[in-house]
């Protein structure tokens, strides 16, 4: 087999008809994760090939752990979503070494460390500052002079995170005329999201929009705009990332305003991906989910595509 | 002097229970220390060694003024210390027990462990104890750990070794040991405080006495100077009137029988056991230490399985399966450790005090309160309970007061059968008297009890016959005309001798 | 009976009750230094709104904290409770949703929606007692058990999946109101009222409070330890279930995944900060509530006012510390 | 001479802890042979060698966890440490590696001195005052991370305690070794085991018996400190960065590794080498976890793995609640 030039240091992939390969999950705690997982299975299943899944429970540790453990039963290839972006560089070096190629999932891991098309074949995904800035961009335009922000964050320290928050913070102050009121952790969760939600309304009642890191936390805070007896999408903005089937209904009932598909079906693309691969195509380094925005211009039509 | 304390006050929570209070020992003196329960010699003693600090008052020792903020400072300084509780680690061997904090050690600083046995082998012996000294010391009962305790203190190289009722569960042989070692200590010039209830033990072994009374110092004598009586009077503020109490009423039972145990077993303590009591009579268990005493009467009790043998109750065959059943069968049991397995020291008095009636005391559930009250005010009258209300948690009383207490667990459920390991253990003169007395007063009244206890004197005052077990079994069951005590010994004495 | 003379008069009674009292003040001083706190820097702090957040958000706290101080008086501990939330809030909605068996009156329904996670829940508390008196497992061992499989259990029940709903007889349990207050706050209300009156005024209390104390003792006076034991877990199992109830219902949706996530750990500190000893022996019901609400108002006041949430976890550490501290300090007098 | 007691004598085994270490050897030695016969490469270098490699770091929190719990104490803050430690040293690992190894260390010093103060001095409870330290630690990991992930220098040769071998190990191996057999000989030699072993019999009682015993707890608390300090820097060095997230429920982890040994949570009793068999084997439970997967029979998911790690923990301690309730009665 050979590769275009990008590929020389890459292992190969031998064209077979059954592959046994790795699916290194991050978590699966939450309902994107939950599909992203279920597309990767049933993938594999129609093609018929097997898969090893690991779940790293949130660790990064764990994360290389498992990886190890799939090189160590000699999978064919790796399909590895990373926790994080540094700390798995060392699973991804370790695969490169045993000979297995490594395909990113949803996260990228850090370009200075590892490059796609050298270390590994490539990265899968969208981009999470773009993600919080196109929330931000369709702030600025359709604010209607609604301009004081609570924003939820997700869970302290994970990249999703930091850069939906960079990316709408950027937005947000090249544009002006916004203030930040709160930005507070709501871990991605409901109930969390909810309870913040309650606590930042109480402390600002002048909020009028509140832009959450997920679908979950979004919900929450409809919940808690609604025990304030504030009507949630219209006295108060409401944004959300992910886009799944509750949040584009909520679009379409007027709850939340605007969201950002982040689109956990990998199964099809991380599939065909490898199987380009395996021709010796040459492979982008950045395989782009092209991930589709809701508002309540395209909700109604969208809402039976949504995840 | 090599000891002197003055004026030392201590209150806890505004209860005070030392007023300038004073005690002095001469290098290589014994010095007795005694007064009713709750007349703070313990506390005078923590004191002393640095668990308690004290409100006023100055400590001399060795002719410098001290100020031991912990137990280990007194240590180095020189002053071992057997608490009345006993205060040793469970877990750990025997012989670590005995030398922990100053193990013998390697040259790389390491614990030296083949010394650190063999002294403690060598220890023991001397006080006839041939025990492996590798076991977890929880294995062993209380006169062992007892034992232990002193071997401890003994060997501290101190120059003054306190023994806050050390032969409290011992019995005359090992008393006799204890004693031997004191005069040793004090021929190398080593000072003993002495804290007794056993009056006849202070005529054996000291020179001097110390009296205290609701916190005050209020005799100081030497032992010879001091008549019985007169020191008896002295402790208590008034005259013993009951002294010798525990006169027998009756020469023998009326014949019914209310326990009757036979060929009893369990493990290896309990081999063959038989034992009869009958309605309101004191019946005796006398053995030496090991000899599976205790664990017999939990056996009864149902605190432990047995393997073999029968037991009925009132004439009908029982199987408790734990002690509530004995207890709804009108069984009481005070254990011989008050701490371990006796008191529920966070709670009050109170609660302490009623804790096996609860079912009675419960109206649908919930404890009627009031006479929860009466009967707690009307035990602490009758057993002289010295606290300062009945809500004080048990732990703050003084180690004979909790015995009281405990006594008044089981006496309030108006038993069958009362079952005493020890019950005077740690208890003053006066009360002691007034224990026997009301056990006595009790079994008139159609009350049975199994006493065990480790004062021959004692059982032979109060006991209408004597079970003597050794080695397990029953050897010998004297009635109470032909109790002396060479008859006793003799008999627990009886598999020993083929043994040794 | 024979009487003896007493040979000393007891001391004068000292006001013993009123110590006890004094220990709980410990609790109260911290609380009510927050309230006055926020008073002075946190905006529009004085409102029936801000105590109706905080109440509600602090109910199953509460609710699930006071099972725990039982628990915690016979010695033992807890760590399953939070997982028991999950497998109880992922039950109901299976029930009412018909996911398991349609139930066709959906009045049967939402009862035994209400009556099922519960006793479920209860029943795994008791297999953690059994665990415990059976086998002299420590309880943090043997709650541990469920603590790690209990969730994998409502989540294989589950598939993992997110339940949302909307069932306005179930969800009464969290968003209605009784007399203008919020339903889980009265269930709040009365788990404390009870289970204060149990442990201060019946037999089952004070043997939680003996065996916890002193369990040989306790045993040796015919208290039936085991038995015992084994239902303070019920209790606490039980409770942890209407937690996990509530929260669903409050979110319309049950995550297998995180109802109840770390729930042990806020329950264990609120007992320690209302002034149960974790060694057993004791039991403030009433501390535990004030300790529960001390720590909502902590992290209410550092949301409200903005405290980044790294910050925040290094304030929370040293509020947590301090008011245990200042707890203990009024006890010691 | 009178050998009243001599009867004792029969009865076998010294403890019941020394069968307790006995059944979780055999556990360890019955999953290892259940995964050589069950799974292809289940015994092969590669796999043994990386288990040992990011293993080291639970057998180094188990090692504190195990002495602090000896002295009936908790120490729920490891996880905290190590990942704040794994942070401070990721920080200091471009100047030196010495500088990333002493930060990390240092980090977790500081951890368990303030943990050895607030239960010593304060007089809080283990569980509470550890519990707070936990939020602190994450929290100033947090900050000083700047809420991600820090990279490690590559080139001053930190990274090699993590990643590296010597004599054919991993590094961080040989490191966990090292400060087991200083905890073992300090433990079981060392006059400082007997009390640290006595305080969790009693501390009131230890204290009587003129014990150091707010030293000896420090002293404890400390080396808590530094094995969850030592964690943290081969975190950093095998992942490459200073994790602040990381952490999370380890400190479960190792209360149940060292309880899987044998070692009592009321204190008092205790040992080294089954902390570290116990760790092994729990570790071992998502190895052999991770292969059946690869099977791929039943492709487990992570909530049936939950639910079996949970019936695994669950069948170990009944298994030796057995052995030591049948000791017991005999
Ligand atoms: N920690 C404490 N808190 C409160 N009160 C205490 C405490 N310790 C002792 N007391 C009280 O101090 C008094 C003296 O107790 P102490 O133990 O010194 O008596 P004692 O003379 O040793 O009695 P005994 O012969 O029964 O052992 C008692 O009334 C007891 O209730
Ligand atoms: N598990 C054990 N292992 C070794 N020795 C034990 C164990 N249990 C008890 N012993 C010893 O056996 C002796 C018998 O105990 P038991 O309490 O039945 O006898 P006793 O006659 O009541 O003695 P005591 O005078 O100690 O009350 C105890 O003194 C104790 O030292
Ligand atoms: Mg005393
Ligand atoms: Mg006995």
């Amino acid at each position: 087999v050979t590769g275009g030039l990008a590929l020389a240091d890459l292992p190969p992939l031998p064209a077979k008809d059954k592959y046994k390969v790795g699916f290194a999950q991050t978590e699966s705690n939450n309902p994107w994760r939950i599909a992203q997982t279920k597309s990767m299975q049933d993938e594999a299943g129609k093609l018929g090939y097997q898969l090893v899944y690991t779940d790293a429970a949130g660790s990064a540790a764990k994360q290389v752990a498992d990886v190890n453990s799939m090189i160590a039963q000699g999978v064919d290839l790796i399909f590895l979503a990373p926790r994080e972006e540094k700390p798995l560089i060392p699973a991804v070096m370790a695969a490169k070494k045993a000979g297995i190629p490594v395909i990113l999932l949803d996260r990228n891991v850090d370009q200075a460390l590892a490059k796609a098309g050298e270390d590994y074949v490539t990265f899968i995904g969208s981009d999470f500052v773009d993600e919080g800035k196109r929330i931000a961009e369709w702030l600025v335009k359709n604010n209607g002079g609604k301009t004081k922000i609570i924003q939820l964050e997700g869970t302290t320290g994970s990249s999703p995170a930091n850069d939906r928050k960079k990316g709408f913070d950027e937005a947000i102050n090249a544009a002006g005329g916004f203030t930040l009121l709160a930005s507070q952790s709501g871990d991605f969760a409901r109930d969390k999201g909810r309870q913040v939600a309650e606590a930042l309304l109480q402390a600002h009642p002048d909020a009028d929009v509140i832009y959450a890191h997920n679908d979950e936390m979004a919900m929450g805070a409809i919940a808690a705009l609604e025990a304030a007896g504030k009507k949630p999408g219209t006295d108060v903005i409401v944004l959300s990332i992910d886009g799944g089937k509750e949040a584009v209904q909520a679009v379409v009932d007027g709850k939340i305003n605007a969201v950002v598909e982040c689109n956990p079906r990998f199964g099809p693309k991380a599939f065909e991906t490898m199987a380009k691969y395996a021709k010796g195509e040459k492979i982008d380094a950045w395989v782009k989910n092209d991930d589709k925005f809701y508002d309540p211009s395209n909700a109604a039509a969208e809402l039976a595509n949504a995840y | 002097m090599l000891l002197s304390m003055k004026a030392i006050d201590k209150s806890f929570s505004g209860v005070r229970v030392l007023n300038a209070a004073s005690l002095e020992v001469e290098p290589g003196e014994v010095m007795a220390l005694v007064g009713q329960n709750g007349a703070g010699k313990s506390t005078m003693i923590k004191i002393l060694t640095g668990a308690y600090s004290r409100d006023a008052g100055s400590v001399t020792f060795q002719g410098r003024e001290v100020h031991f903020s912990s137990t280990a400072d007194s240590q180095s300084a020189g002053i071992a210390t057997i608490y009345q509780e006993i205060n040793l680690a469970p877990n750990r061997t025997v012989a670590e027990n005995i030398f922990l904090a100053r193990e013998p050690r390697t040259a790389f600083g390491l614990v030296d462990r083949r010394k650190m046995r063999a002294e403690a082998r060598a220890v023991l012996k001397r006080f006839n104890l041939d025990i492996d000294v590798e076991r977890p010391l929880e294995n062993f009962g209380a006169a062992t750990r007892q034992m232990v305790a002193i071997a401890r203190g003994v060997t501290q190289n101190a120059k003054l070794v306190i023994m806050d009722e050390a032969t409290s569960s011992l019995d005359e042989r090992e008393v006799a040991v204890l004693f031997e070692t004191v005069r040793t200590l004090k021929r190398d010039g080593v000072a003993t405080i002495f804290i007794s209830h056993r009056l006849d033990e202070l005529y054996a072994i000291c020179d001097r006495v110390t009296v205290m009374r609701d916190g005050r110092t209020v005799a100081v004598s030497a032992m010879k100077d001091i008549k019985k009586l007169e020191l008896v009077r002295t402790m208590l503020g008034k005259e013993l009137t009951a002294f010798t109490a525990a006169q027998r009423n009756r020469e023998e039972a009326d014949g019914a029988t209310l326990v009757e145990a036979k060929n009893l077993s369990a493990g290896v303590r309990v081999r063959d056991v038989s034992l009869a009591i009958g309605k309101g009579e004191i019946a005796g268990l006398a053995g030496l230490l090991g000899s599976g005493r205790t664990e017999t009467a939990r056996l009864i009790y149902a605190a432990d399985r047995r393997d073999g043998g029968t037991l009925s109750v009132g004439g009908r065959q029982t199987a408790y399966a734990q002690p509530a059943d004995a207890i709804a069968d009108g069984i009481g049991f005070v254990s011989e450790d008050r701490k371990v397995e006796g008191i529920v020291p966070e709670m009050s008095v109170r609660e302490n005090l009623t804790l096996a009636i609860l079912p009675r005391l419960q109206k649908s559930g919930i404890v009627d309160r009031a006479r929860q009250q009466e009967i707690v005010e009307r035990y602490i009258k009758a057993l002289g309970v010295k606290c300062a209300s009945p809500e004080q948690p048990i732990r703050e009383l003084s180690g004979g007061n909790q015995q009281k207490v405990l006594l008044a667990r089981w006496l309030c459920m108006n038993p069958r059968l009362l079952i005493v390991d020890e019950p005077t253990r740690g208890i003053d003169v006066g009360a002691k008297a007034e224990i026997l007395k009301l056990l006595r007063g009790l079994a008139d009244e159609g009350l049975s009890v199994l006493m065990i206890s480790s004062e021959l004197e004692e059982l032979i005052a109060a006991a209408d016959h004597v079970t003597v077990l050794s080695d397990g079994r029953s050897v010998a069951r004297i009635p109470a005309a032909e109790l002396s005590e060479e008859r006793l010994m003799v008999a627990m004495a009886h598999q020993d001798g083929e043994a040794a | 009976m024979t009487t003896l003379d007493t040979t000393t008069p007891a001391q004068t009674p000292a006001k013993r009750s009123s110590l006890i009292w004094i220990s709980r003040y410990g609790t109260l001083v911290a609380f009510l230094a927050l309230i006055a706190f926020n008073m002075a820097v946190t905006p529009n702090f004085l409102s029936w709104q801000t105590l109706n957040v905080n109440l509600t958000q602090v109910a199953t706290i509460v609710i699930v904290a006071v099972g725990m101080t039982l628990v915690i008086a016979t010695g033992g501990i807890d760590l399953s409770v939070g997982s028991l939330m999950a497998i109880s809030g992922a039950l109901a909605p299976m029930i009412f949703l018909g996911t398991i068996y349609p139930i066709p009156s959906p009045a049967l329904a939402v009862t035994l929606a209400f009556i099922v996670p519960v006793v479920v829940a209860g029943a795994l508390g008791w297999f953690n007692g059994f665990l415990i008196t059976r086998w002299s497992i420590q309880p943090i061992v043997a709650t541990l058990v469920l603590f790690i499989a209990g969730r994998g259990i409502a989540q294989v029940m589950t598939n993992g999946n997110l339940q949302v709903f909307r069932n306005d007889a179930f969800q009464f349990i969290a968003l209605g109101r009784v007399f203008g207050i919020p339903t889980q706050v009265i269930i709040m209300a009365v788990v404390v009222a009870l289970a204060a009156f149990v442990i201060r005024r019946t037999g089952f209390g004070r043997q939680i409070i003996a065996v916890g104390g002193n369990e040989k003792a306790a045993r040796l006076s015919g208290i039936p330890a085991v038995r015992v034991k084994r239902l303070v877990y019920v209790v606490s199992g039980a409770l942890a279930g209407i937690a996990g109830l509530v929260v669903v219902a409050r979110n319309s949706a049950s995550d297998a995944n995180l109802v109840g996530l770390g729930m042990e750990l806020d329950a264990i500190a609120a007992v320690a900060v209302g002034g149960t000893l974790l060694t057993g022996g004791r039991a403030y019901v009433l501390g535990t509530l004030l300790g529960a609400c001390v720590i909502q108002l902590v992290r209410y006041t550092l949301l409200a006012n903005g405290v980044p949430d790294a910050a925040a976890l290094v304030v929370k550490a040293g509020l947590i510390v301090a008011a245990v501290f200042i707890q203990q300090r009024a006890e010691r007098g | 001479m009178t050998t009243y007691l001599s009867f004792l004598g029969p009865l076998a085994p010294r403890s019941t802890i020394a069968l307790a270490r006995l059944g979780v050897i055999a556990a360890l030695i019955a999953l290892i042979v259940f995964g050589a016969l069950r799974y292809d490469n289940f015994l092969s270098s590669y796999n043994a060698l990386s288990f040992l490699r990011y293993n080291s770091m639970f057998a180094l929190i188990a090692l504190g966890m195990a002495l602090v719990i000896m002295t009936g104490g908790i120490d729920l803050s490891v996880g905290g440490t190590a990942a704040m430690a794994s942070v401070v040293a990721a920080i200091f690992s471009p100047y030196h590696w010495a500088a990333g190894l002493a930060g990390g260390l240092a980090a977790g010093l500081v951890v368990g001195i303030i943990n050895g103060v607030v239960i010593t001095r304060l007089k809080i409870q283990p569980f509470i005052a550890t519990l707070a330290a936990m939020l602190a630690a994450y929290g100033t990991g947090l900050l000083l991370a700047g809420n991600q992930s820090v990279s490690v220098s590559y080139d001053s040769g930190f990274t090699e305690i993590g990643q590296g071998d010597f004599l054919g190990f991993p590094i961080p191996a040989w490191i966990a070794l090292a400060f087991y057999i200083a905890g073992w000989i300090a433990l079981e030699r060392h006059p400082v085991g007997r009390r640290v072993l006595a305080i969790g019999d009693g501390e009131a009682t230890a204290k009587l018996m003129g014990l150091k015993v707010e030293k000896t707890l420090m002293g404890v608390y400390i080396t808590s400190g530094l094995c969850a300090g030592m964690a943290g820097v081969i975190l950093a060095a095998q992942f490459g960065a200073g994790q602040p997230t990381e952490g999370v429920g380890w400190e479960l982890f190792a209360i149940a590794s060292v309880v899987v040994g044998g070692t009592l949570l009321t204190g008092g009793v205790g040992s080294i080498g089954a902390t570290l068999a116990g760790a092994l084997l729990l570790a071992m439970v998502f190895n052999i976890l991770n292969f059946e997967n690869g099977l791929g029979w039943i492709s487990l998911s992570a909530y049936w793995q939950s639910v079996i790690r949970g019936l695994f923990l669950l069948a170990v301690v009944i298994l030796q609640a057995k052995i030591a309730g049948a000791r017991a009665n005999g």
